[in-house]
């Protein structure tokens, strides 16, 4: 039997937890038993704490940890193209099946157009950027699995 | 004045060009490896842009990735802090090509100052005194024999193309001095790949002055007054102070002029250091530092004089609205620099810094791109704070460094501060009877 | 069936906590169990690693939280006496039955001798200072249970 | 000098008073109640000693447990910090009759300058310029008529034990002096147990300079520049700013003189302030305060004089080396308070302190108690933090607060920084269109 998870209560207590500043919460009641805890790391505190200290640019974060699987990361920083030039067609579209090796998009960086090949055979699940933004290193450029 | 600049660098010098920016109006773009995400000069920067992955070739040396970076971002000049690519002439000249300001000197005075044997006689057609010889390669035993005559003995035998001490022989007599040749020049090879080698005098116990520039770029130059670094360990500098506790007033604006004369006589554009052996009451010139430098805020705090908006003043056009007359020299500035390393072992010690919590109150800065929870990666210097405290005099600068070292408490790393506020405890630093070897003879006592 | 949240129990357990100073507390009732934990304080690790930041003098700690239950504090910092002049008797000895308002000790403050009766009927279990020695505001004496 | 100083107090000043003693070699003894056990003037002192429950009337005001930590330390003497015992002339008789050293004015001088008809007529004779009238106090309807008459309408009844703006009536025509005379004396009554009443001219959205004195206890003294006070809320002070930004140098040097003069004519011993209202040109002197003040780091900044020192100096018996020619103001500071409690509600917000972030690099200094993990307790003020800000005019100074209150960060406790945030950024802030009552103005507005 799937265990019915009771929401209201986790929120009930993350609300008396935030409330009372306590560290953490253990709540048990007949057979059911709920334990919250505050979470331990305070880094990221200090950005959220000063709206003045800006988010990393270009609308992506840069921390690349953690990318869906089956990601397609920017090798470089540049400009992203999906296509040969304008009017020209994508070199994928979601959902086409693509061979390990094939061109999936372009990184323009000093000048220099670099095509980017699929790291797998697979399907394009997903495209994360438009034609033409600039990219991070690091940063999720399609999802192919 | 620049609208946006990129800084092309990464831990404390990267956040004090940051502050710089902000007070002046201008914007920043930082970049930085995958593993600086979370890093403050990320934090701070209006926009920031990773640029590759941690090791530093790729990242913070990756010139394509640097220069995109500025594109994508429209910065119109590029920072390039100390350290990394400060001193690449290429990477200067590229930046130049690109359209985009490098704030710096020229790539060709990064050239000219970044070799040895030219930079020695640009200083001594300044008129420099400098160490005696080396003003050319040696070749053979006999040109060996002829140069360490006229410098005298003992003599040092150099890689042209050495530095850190490396590739070096120490020659006491003229019977020692050709196989000592044979020697320097085979480690040299090995060492460099470059073979060459050069002879000078051999200064014993020298201290380490050196003073602060800053140039126009058309001739006009002054000088910040010097600084004296001569606690160092293994060529790292580890406590600078300024002014120097051993010069007189004549000897101080002495040096000084040679410095600026220096800079002025190429055409210097920027901020920049000329670094001296002292020793015997006689400065010898080692060689002229293209760059901001680690230690610019001792000369900030003594002389008022912002180096950082200097150099973006420089860069932008704006000119260089100082001279020589306006600057006063104000008080004793000393910093001392906080490294992520064991006070004993001085092995480095990266991770994560579970509480930060610097020094505060009258007289005390610090520089530090350190918060609760930051990282301290495993991929680059271990710098993590300087400390530095400003005065009314020497003594007065060591009690308050003396109280701001006590106050500060870094965890989760290990640091030096142990080992600093044993240094500035120490007799012979606070009486001065020290040189540039003196904290490793007083390490190993 | 949703779980009932008693709230009241829980910010009852969080006004005892911090009035108690406690880290947690863990509380049962029949099949209804609560534990509650403060936030993890770190603030000691700054005077842990400073070892220049001096210790709080007189050897005595000066926090005084968590005396032994029994404790009798001082009620003023002062110097204390546990006998009336040199060569008296003790007022009290470990092992001395004492009745409450019984004299326990002397503290000397401002050349004035303050004496301190016993706040409970009870046995002297131990007496925890010097004779002649400086306390500190609630700083524990002896203990009387 | 002293070998051991007792600390009188807690919070921020107790902490400068600290650092100032470590610097001269001096050892500490910090007092604390149960709510301060663990805090900052306590770690940082050589010896503490809990004197008494939270509510300060057990702690920190209680005179004898504070005598009694003095007696079992062997302190020589106590510095009241500021707040507290600061200005209580029986505390001060009573340190002094136990043979410590009181650090600050003699009993006498407390007393003469805390009674506001005593300390108008000190500045009397010494030449400064009152607000006209309020030098006797009134007794009578026709005696207040005579006194509005002679000082000029609108003006102002204050009760004499009064302060805070409470008992005070402002009276625009003669017409409504009767009444107005009755309601002040029966206000007065009722807040304090005496209706003693004075009349005294309305000044009229003036702004709040003071000038920072140090006496030498025998006819000595020297004035190190005014403060510009003007952004209060509620008679409190949240921005402090040297030089005023509103003085010609005439006036600076004018009203300087003018403070020092009185320090000389009542031979004041120590630092002390002269508080002046200033409008339409002219200023009026309206107290002296016999203490340190809490924005004296602006001062320190501009004047390069270590204020707690020279207090520790007089009171040692060591004088007062300082001539008025030897002081010059450099450059601009700017100080904001930053206080836990809501930047809106203003609400105090009392707790654990979570993250505490200061700013750094050039031109900043912190004066604050706060760590990670302190606890700001509900019992006593809420400043928890002075950020101070130097640089080379007013200008640079803004723009150096402004991105150092953007590197401040406080987690746990609520603060002040978003409103300081906002007024340091307000055009009337920049162009300093301001009065005393400004803020209040801007808020409502």
């Amino acid at each position: 039997m799937a265990m019915k998870i009771d929401a209201e209560a986790v929120r009930t207590l993350a609300a008396l937890l935030e409330e009372t500043g306590l560290g953490e919460i253990e709540y048990q009641d007949g057979e059911r038993r709920i334990r919250i805890a505050m979470p331990v790391v305070q880094a990221p505190a200090l950005a959220a704490a000063a709206p003045v200290m800006a988010a990393p640019a270009n609308g992506a974060s840069a921390a690349p940890e953690g990318p869906p699987a089956g990601s397609v990361p920017s090798p470089m920083v540049g400009t992203v193209y999906l296509q040969t030039g304008p009017g020209e067609p994508a070199f994928v579209k979601v959902g086409d099946r693509v061979a390990a090796g094939d061109i999936l998009f372009i990184i323009e960086a000093m000048k220099v157009m670099n095509q980017v090949p699929s790291p797998r055979s697979g399907t394009v699940r997903s495209i994360e950027v438009e034609n033409g933004q600039a990219v991070e290193y690091g940063e999720p450029v399609m999802v192919v699995e | 004045m620049f609208k946006k600049v990129l800084i092309a660098n990464r831990g404390d010098v990267a956040l004090r060009v940051i502050r710089a920016c902000r007070e002046m109006g201008i914007q920043t773009v930082a970049v930085h490896s995958t593993a600086d995400a979370e890093a403050m000069h990320v934090r701070l920067a209006d926009e920031s842009v990773c640029i590759g992955p941690p090791a530093a070739k790729d990242s913070y040396l990756n010139v394509p990735a640097i220069l995109t970076a500025a594109d994508v971002t429209g910065a119109e000049a590029i920072h390039p802090g100390l350290g990394f690519l400060a001193e690449n002439a290429r990477f200067a000249e590229i930046v130049e090509g690109h359209g985009l300001t490098f704030i710096g000197p020229t790539p060709a005075q990064i050239a000219m100052l970044g070799d040895k044997i030219q930079a020695k006689q640009a200083a001594l057609k300044a008129k420099l005194p400098l160490v005696p010889g080396g003003t050319e390669l040696i070749g053979s035993v006999a040109s060996a024999q002829r140069a360490a005559l006229a410098a005298g003995f003992p003599v040092l035998i150099k890689a042209a193309a050495g530095g850190g001490g490396r590739g070096m022989q120490r020659v006491e007599r003229k019977e020692d001095l050709a196989r000592a040749f044979e020697v320097a020049t085979s480690e040299a090879t090995a060492a460099f790949g470059d073979g060459s080698v050069y002879v000078e005098k051999a200064i014993d116990r020298p201290r380490h002055i050196e003073v602060q520039v800053l140039g126009d770029g058309k001739g006009h130059a002054v000088h910040l007054g010097e600084r004296d670094c001569t606690v160092q360990r293994r060529f790292q500098k580890l406590i600078e102070e300024a002014p120097s506790p051993v010069l007189s007033p004549e000897q101080r604006d002495h040096v000084g002029r040679l410095a600026a004369g220096l800079a002025a006589s190429i055409d210097y554009r920027g901020a920049g250091t000329v670094e001296f052996l002292y020793a015997g009451g006689e400065f010898y010139f080692i060689e002229m530092n293209a760059r901001l430098q680690v230690e610019h805020p001792v000369t900030e705090l003594v002389s008022g004089v912002d180096i950082v908006e200097a150099q973006l003043k420089v860069a932008a056009g704006v000119g260089l609205d100082l001279r020589q007359d306006d600057i006063r020299a104000n008080g004793h500035a000393i910093e001392v620099r906080v490294n992520a390393e064991d006070s004993i072992t001085f092995a480095p010690s990266p991770g994560t810094v579970k509480l930060f919590h610097p020094p505060g109150g009258p007289g005390v800065r610090v520089d530090s791109h350190m918060f609760q929870g930051a990282k301290v990666p495993p991929y680059y210097d271990s710098l993590i704070a300087k400390l530095i405290v400003h005065a009314a005099d020497r003594t007065a600068a060591l009690a308050r460094m003396r109280r701001a070292l006590d106050e500060f408490v870094i965890e989760g790393v290990s640091t030096n501060l142990n080992l600093q506020r044993r240094i500035i405890r120490s007799s012979d630093f606070v009486a001065n009877t020290i040189d540039v070897v003196w904290l490793e003879r007083w390490l190993a006592a």
